[in-house]
């Protein structure tokens, strides 16, 4: 009960975390509620009339293809989230446990991928993502297409937490819970995750953020799922439709708003993340 | 040079780190300030310098310098002040000097910021006097200060203090990081350069050693109050106050073996300080009035100062 | 110890070129048959009024990497092509051969890309230093919640609000291409002021977007910055604040923000890309993007080699300048 | 004599790798021992770059000697089977110089002191476990009420090195690295911790190894003493001779840059101008040939051996080259035994 207070407290004095979660969870509402009410079918081409503005019937207007957009949205953003939850798990597992042997074992395990990622880091991604997705065949899931970008979600965690272990490490208690006779992977798990949970969150937060951001761009350029109502394939579609000029503002305000929300949401939630992970600049708040 | 008073009170938010503390140093005097972690004394040189960062401030109090209140001047005229009148010598702790600028560009920028706008050669020619003046080569002008040894970095800082050739010099604990070695080198070098100035020295440190052999009066700081001020002979021959006398009897020496003892009880902290006197509750002769009443510093003989109500 | 540093860096840019191009060469055969080769002949098959042409290039890459050649034999010859810029001919232009057309398309997204860079660095810089300052006016304080909201959108989207309203609402600006269509390139007047007016979105998006995180990184430098001995000696010192400010805390700050922009470069790149789709920009993006939907293999292939080049040789001369700000950088190991 | 825990001849250089032209010899041919069964405290005091560091993690096994063999009961470190290693970690252990790093701040201080007990199986049941870990924090003379269940940060600088004296003990071990102990710890709270150190040794037997900067504490609570300079003995033997009547020259200037905490003033000279240390690339003589004020000409040309002195005292040093010259690891031999007879742990 104290600790429920105490930590409904600290939200309040760090507001960049409560509007974070309070965006996401509106979003979550949407999705939600959307569910129970909207008929999620509608979302498939020729089911509604093209081309109409928002009305009673279809509050969000409906697209050139006679898609219903409020339950293309309905449908889509659970997609697109889910894109970006698989990769940034995937990347924040993967690029931890490559960080944590890494910086624990130093050595040529080290060297070996500090220099993959350095050199992983340098490339710019989209464009490595765009030739794998080019290269494999067409007609892609949503699941295949979070693989895909999370080829390159690990690189940044691995980095990042590399360099937060490095520092951890060379703490006496790590030294000192050595010769209480753990072992390396227990030190790891024991020892040296607990400090770093906050941060191995904002890190995840970061990475989720990174992977939407990626397939949407993947998306936008026609690399996507085709089959799939996903955000990016929506403003795809905006774009090869030329909706912009052809003033069917409804089209791409949809899914604007939300992919908004979703970064706005995902970004707040790191920089609350950070302050907790961070005491420096908890200290400076 | 008159006479320097200090006497202020700064709470860090609700804490006291420094409370009534007053002194007077003399022209060409070495006043040693010394006490444990959490005694107020770098505060105690911070508020000298008026540089105390929020929260902290300082609520009350005189700094005289030479007839000038400096805590009534204003930032521009203090700023002034600063290093022409009084300079720091920072803690050794090897992170004094801006680790991207040329030893050279560091003392001319000081030059150069109290309105000393020398040409080029002058400025040069200044630099490697003062350098020579600390024992440094002068080919440390054009160096970095990564390249520079932990005794010849404070022996840079020494330079950059004595530049604008200051009254007093505040040291603070400017040997805390660095070996014995070296630490006596730079003590000399600091001794050298005040007798040339003709400057007065408040060295602030831990170090009963250092104090004993450096320092010709000694404060001593105890959970933010200065409880003793003597002559430093006096203070190592017969101490005033019984914290004094118990910290030098916890010093080991080279003398004797196993004569020394610890203090028992805790160092109190800051924000949590027990009524009255601050040192009762680790007092083996404390009575029923230190623990209600906090002694005031009074005079007790000759130029021997102390706040305990058994004296 | 300075020639180590430069030998070490140049190696590394050699080694991301090598395995850009290994990766080029060896994903599109990933999937157990040739893509590329399943494209030509789909695109032969088709027909039209290239197909003399395609039919040639089929002939073309046949002999050059005819599955009955080893793999390594294969790779070998790419390599050599590659070494050479020889990127063979784009298969949805043909016959115009895939670098004269990045050659066309680089001005553009340089022009671009470097303008933006710059811009948005050095603003953000200069705002996070000020911010930092306690003597910077409090209307700018007020400056950092947009900011950090603007960092959070992707370029692209916020690409997509400005043209909606600044281009399309308000006419103000025109919303595609890099200029007028039916207008004269040349060096006149006239069409320079066009390239501009049809740059100012593009680049805005961009800018606004990355001003924000340059910002937020030097702000955070700053306040680190200032809690170091120096600056406390520095004050102590007696020098003025801008002194402080300036040769202190600003010249130290700015070394990490210098370091991150390698980095932050790629980032850019691929955001780049995207806003140059929206805007329909005649740069690499959009010709990517072409390449993309008409299944060109060799002009993709052809664009991101040349894309993660151009990037690799930004970075070494980034990192070859660095020690010039950090007199260190020759003493550290990396 | 049964020789416990032993560097012989060890040397370890620091980096020197294919592409790392800076190498650095932290210890060079250093060689020491700690008997078994006479339990005794010896210090080893060095400046900063004098090796000791590393000379405490080498005895540790945290890493490997670059030359030489340090063996615990006869046996190399390095080649050890597991059960050996489990024995070696809980007979040798260690108190480290900073008092707060050592606490992992996620945890509360019971963390350091509950997994040894644990990991090392020394309790049946919670409760054993419990009176156990207060029995030694009771014998380093803290309250267990006012001590468990406190986060580090609750405790002062001289109980948590306290705690971390009670986790040592808590293994029984038979011998204890003292790395710098007291350096981070207020003066008046310093001698508390020294004096712990010395009942250990005199009540259960355990053999300590002192390793500091500071000669004073080192002379205060140790039988014998090795100097250190740049990673080679200066000088060692009993502690009453190095300190009392100095034979190196660089004992000799060590000793007189200690400022004493007495009324007599005698530390401050006037040749103030004495240069800013100068270190020249080690050559093939003696490493303090550069700042020495007796150096000679054969300095420069070969490292001096450590030379007997005195029964119980060697020197590194040509100007005691009459004396019987003695090999590195057989330095031990110029130990004197501990001055008090201690009792032996049952």
């Amino acid at each position: 009960m104290r600790s429920a207070t105490a930590a409904l407290h600290y939200v309040r004095r760090n507001i960049s975390l409560a509007v974070g979660i309070v965006l996401l969870l509106a979003l979550a509402l949407f999705v939600g509620i959307g569910h129970l009410v909207v008929d999620t079918g509608k979302s498939r081409p020729l089911s509604a009339p093209a081309v109409r503005p928002p009305s009673a019937e279809h509050p969000f207007g409906t697209d050139r293809q006679g898609r219903d957009l409020l339950a293309t949205m309905v449908a889509g953003t659970p997609l697109t989230l889910r894109i970006g939850f698989i990769a940034g798990f995937l990347g924040v597992g993967i690029g931890s446990l490559l960080g944590f042997v890494s910086a624990y074992y130093r050595g040529t395990v080290d060297t070996v991928i500090r220099g993959v990622v350095d050199i992983g880091l340098t490339v710019p991604g989209l464009l490595v993502l765009i030739i794998i997705a080019v290269s494999v065949k067409k007609g892609l899931t949503v699941d295949q297409m979070a693989i895909i970008v999370a080829s390159l979600a690990w690189l940044n965690p691995a980095r990042t937490i590399r360099a937060q272990v490095l520092s951890l490490r060379e703490r006496g208690y790590v030294e000192v819970a050595r010769l209480s006779g753990m072992s390396g992977p227990e030190i790891i798990v024991k020892e040296l995750m607990p400090n770093l949970l906050p941060y191995l969150a904002a890190t995840l937060v970061n990475a989720v953020s990174s992977a939407i951001l990626a397939s949407v761009g993947l998306e936008v350029l026609g690399l996507g799922p085709i089959d799939s109502p996903t955000l990016g394939m929506t403003l795809y579609w905006v774009n090869f439709n030329a909706a912009l000029i052809n003033g069917w503002w409804w089209w791409w305000s949809a899914p604007l708003a939300i992919i908004l929300v979703v970064f706005l949401g995902l970004f707040f939630l790191t920089v609350g993340l950070d302050e907790i992970a961070n005491p420096r600049l908890r200290r400076a708040v | 040079m008159r006479n320097l008073l200090v006497h202020y009170g700064t709470p860090l938010g609700a804490v006291t780190a420094a409370d009534s503390v007053s002194f007077s140093l003399r022209a060409g005097e070495r006043l040693g300030v010394v006490g444990e972690s959490g005694s107020g004394k770098s505060t105690l040189a911070l508020a000298i310098l008026r540089m105390i960062k929020p929260p902290g401030r300082i609520d009350a109090g005189e700094v005289w310098l030479d007839g000038v209140n400096l805590l009534a001047l204003s930032d521009e005229a203090m700023r002034q002040v600063r290093l022409a009148r009084i300079a720091l010598i920072p803690q050794g702790s090897m992170n004094s000097l801006n680790p991207v600028m040329r030893i050279k560009d560091q003392i001319a920028d000081a030059l150069r910021d109290h309105g000393l706008a020398p040409s080029r050669r002058q400025v040069e020619e200044r630099v490697r006097e003062l350098l020579e003046s600390v024992g440094l080569r002068p080919e440390v002008a054009d160096m970095f200060p990564h390249e520079l040894s932990g005794g010849m970095k404070q022996r840079a800082c020494i330079a950059i203090a004595i530049s604008l050739r200051p009254r007093v010099i505040i040291a603070d604990e400017p040997t805390s990081a660095l070996d014995v070695v070296v630490q006596k080198q730079v003590m000399e070098t600091l001794a050298r350069v005040q007798k040339d100035l003709g400057a007065s020295v408040i060295l602030v440190g831990h170090d009963m050693g250092l104090m004993a052999q450096f320092v010709d009066r000694l404060g001593v700081m105890y959970a933010g109050r200065l409880i003793e001020v003597s002559p430093v002979r006096d203070i190592f021959t017969q101490p005033l106050h019984p914290y004094t006398e118990m910290l030098i009897a916890s010093l080991p020496s080279l003398e004797q073996k196993g004569t020394f003892r610890g203090i028992p009880g805790l160092i109190p902290l800051l924000r949590d300080l027990p009524p009255g006197c601050a040192f009762h509750p680790r007092c083996p002769h404390a009575v029923d009035r230190c623990r209600a009443e906090e002694p005031r510093l009074r005079e007790i003989r000759p130029a021997g100062w102390a706040a305990c109500h058994l004296r | 110890m300075r020639a180590d540093y430069l030998a070490r860096r140049v190696g590394v840019f050699v080694l991301i070129v090598w395995l850009a191009a290994t990766l080029n060469f060896f994903l599109p055969r990933l999937s157990g048959q040739d893509p590329v080769r399943a494209t030509l002949l789909q695109q032969a098959s088709l027909g039209g009024h290239v197909q003399t042409g395609l039919e040639a290039m089929v002939k073309e890459y046949e002999r050059r990497f005819g599955l009955d050649r080893p793999l390594w034999k294969q790779y070998v010859t790419y390599l050599r092509d590659v070494s050479r810029f020889d990127f063979n001919y784009s298969i949805s232009s043909y016959p115009r051969t895939v670098n004269s057309i990045i050659a066309e398309a680089i001005p553009w997204t340089v022009g671009l890309l470097g303008i933006t860079t710059v811009l948005s660095f050095t603003i953000g810089t200069l705002l996070g230093a000020l911010l930092a300052w306690p003597g910077a006016p409090r209307w700018m304080r007020l400056l950092m919640p947009p900011l950090w909201a603007l960092h959070a959108i992707p370029f692209f989207l916020l690409g997509l609000i400005l043209m909606y309203l600044l281009a399309f609402r308000m006419q103000l600006l025109p919303m595609f291409g890099g200029y007028t269509a039916g207008a004269f390139p040349g060096l006149t007047l006239t069409f320079v002021g066009d390239v501009i007016a049809h740059s100012i979105l593009p680049a805005l998006s961009i800018v606004l977007v990355a001003t924000g995180g340059w910002a937020l990184g030097m702000r955070g430098m700053m306040v680190t910055t200032q809690g170091e001995d120096y600056v406390t000696f520095a004050e102590a010192k007696g020098l003025r604040r801008l002194t402080i400010f300036l040769r202190y805390c600003v010249r130290n700050a700015i070394l990490p923000q210098t370091t991150a922009l390698a980095l932050a470069l790629g980032n850019i790149l691929s955001g780049a890309v995207l806003v140059e789709v929206i805007f329909g920009y005649p740069g690499v993006g959009t010709i990517l993007f072409h390449a993309i939907r008409e299944n060109d293999h060799f002009l993709i292939q052809g664009i991101v080699f040349t894309v993660i080049v151009a990037l690799g040789v930004a970075t070494l001369i980034l990192d070859v300048l660095y020690p010039l700000l950090d007199p260190r950088i020759s003493y550290r190991r990396t | 004599m049964s020789t416990l825990l032993e560097a012989r001849r060890v040397t370890k250089i620091f980096g020197g790798g294919l592409f790392d032209r800076t190498s650095t010899l932290a210890l060079d041919d250093f060689s020491l021992a700690i008997d078994g069964d006479r339990p005794s405290i010896t210090a080893v005091v060095g400046e900063s770059g004098s090796g000791k560091t590393t000379l405490s993690r080498l005895l540790l096994g945290l890493t490997a000697p670059t030359e030489g063999r340090v063996r615990y009961e006869g046996r190399d470190l390095q080649a050890m089977s597991r059960a050996e290693w489990r024995a070696f970690r809980r007979d040798v252990q260690v108190i480290f110089q900073d008092p707060y790093e050592v606490y992992n701040p996620f945890y509360r201080v019971d963390h350091v002191l509950a997994t040894p007990v644990a990991k090392f199986r020394l309790a049946s049941s919670r409760a054993a476990a419990r009176g156990l870990i207060e029995d030694v924090l009771r014998a380093v003379g803290l309250r267990p009420e006012e001590t468990l269940g406190r986060f580090p940060h609750q405790l002062s600088g001289g109980q948590r090195q306290r705690v971390m004296v009670a986790r040592a003990l808590l293994l029984k071990p038979r011998v204890i690295l003292a790395d710098e102990p007291v350096s981070m710890v207020d003066a008046s709270l310093r001698a508390t911790i020294l004096a712990s150190l010395r009942r250990m040794n005199a009540e259960l037997g355990i053999s300590i190894l002192y390793i500091t900067h500071d000669l004073t504490t080192a002379y205060q609570i140790s039988d014998n003493i090795v100097v250190l300079y740049r990673g080679s003995v200066a000088e060692a033997g009993d502690v009453e001779l190095v300190v009392k009547q100095p034979r190196h020259p660089y004992t000799q200037l060590l000793l007189s840059s200690i400022p004493q905490a007495s009324a007599a003033r005698t530390w401050m000279t006037d040749n103030a101008m004495a240069s800013a240390a100068v270190y020249d690339a080690a050559g093939a003589g003696c490493k303090f040939a550069a700042r020495c004020p007796s150096v000679a000409s054969r300095c420069r040309e070969a490292a001096p051996p450590l030379f007997q002195t005195d029964r119980h005292r060697a020197v590194s040093c040509y100007l005691h080259q009459d004396a019987p010259s003695l090999a590195p690891e057989a330095m031990v031999s110029a130990f004197a035994l501990p001055s008090v007879t201690r009792g032996r742990r049952s």
